[in-house]
């Protein structure tokens, strides 16, 4: 299962794309930000940490499948 | 509606009349934003642009049907660039054609607003001594 | 101050963006101001514009100058088209050019706002079987 | 001595340009209105008439002098 970083995360977490074993894989969008905010401490720096499931903003509570599309989407700053 | 979506390697300004004139719009109002030569005081000398490109694709249509339906469009576009961009270089542009002119900037300003709070781009300034992903800070 | 001051036969909207860009500026506004085919609600088939040129071009001069001074711009196009214009032509193109996006957007509008109020130019619609001067009533 | 027009009021008047003669020529903007909308009772129907002294807006008390350049406004449609 693959996760994507970009921008100021993709610094922080030292690579655009993580792969988790399928065992350790959190069973929702809340449960992979606490795992990824407790592995990379720099993240909680950020003034937003959202995250994106199947290319839209996800909200806490959905559960993350095997073939989802995650990403990682740190504060936007396009324009 | 007719709905004008890309992300680009280079903003191509000289084609945005053509791209939202319409037999039944009265007014036409764009914005384009560019590589500034200062920020907060300190010199920039370049811009380098990253996208999650999908879903900033797919996110720019949700703000192009949100401000068709909110202001009746003729037309909209929304282009932004990714790689390294120089000072004066356009970095966004979007536009919207409307019958009436206070439709077409209202709705200019909510592209721009909201693409800036909702897509999925990044921006690292590059100063003479340091190159920072810009964040903001609340 | 760059104030670029036009009466032209044809708007020219391919040049916008170097006409506006400037190291020291953010953002450009563009408003575009275009023949629409209705107006209340009938067929319009052209319209004609006259300018009483010389204070047309002096009276932009007031205005982009003012604006220019409201709100810090680093450029000003104000560009009007006379002469008989098709549906889907452009008739007028007005812009600024400033560091922050508002006071473009805000100088934008002004500019447009304040030239259809002051600038003495004249419209005239073709109808059908009739054609008349536009001249708002109170 | 000569007053140019514009727009609608070209049309009511029927030329583009009036001459006068130095004697019946009006001393002030105001007198310069009054007798225009005598002469044309038509120009009473808009919505507004203004006087261009030399390319600017003039107010109803400036002076007419020979060598001015002076136009008649009707309400402006431009944009």
């Amino acid at each position: 299962m693959k996760i994507h970083f970009f921008g100021i995360a993709k610094e922080i977490v030292g690579s655009s794309e993580l792969d988790y074993s399928a065992l350790e894989f959190p069973k929702t969008v809340a449960g992979l930000k606490v795992q990824l905010l407790e592995q990379y401490p720099k993240l909680q720096e950020l003034s937003s940490l959202a995250v994106a499931l199947n290319k839209k903003y996800a909200t806490e509570e959905m559960e993350l499948s095997q073939n989802d599309e995650i990403a990682i989407i740190p504060p936007v700053s396009g324009g | 509606m007719d709905i004008n979506i890309k992300i680009v390697d280079q903003i191509d300004c000289t084609r945005v009349y053509e791209d939202l004139s319409h037999p039944g719009s009265g007014g036409v109002c764009v914005f384009i934003g560019s590589v500034r030569n200062t920020t907060a005081n300190e010199t920039v000398n370049e811009l380098f642009f990253e996208a999650y490109e999908a879903m900033a694709i797919s996110e720019m249509e949700v703000i192009a049907k949100e401000a068709t339906a909110q202001w009746g469009l003729n037309k909209v576009i929304m282009h932004h660039a990714i790689g390294t961009k120089k000072i004066e270089e356009p970095v966004v542009l979007v536009g919207a054609s409307s019958a009436h002119r206070t439709a077409c900037f209202e709705a200019c300003r909510f592209l721009i607003d909201t693409l800036k709070e909702r897509v999925p781009i990044w921006k690292k300034e590059f100063f003479d001594n340091k190159k920072v992903w810009v964040t903001p800070h609340p």
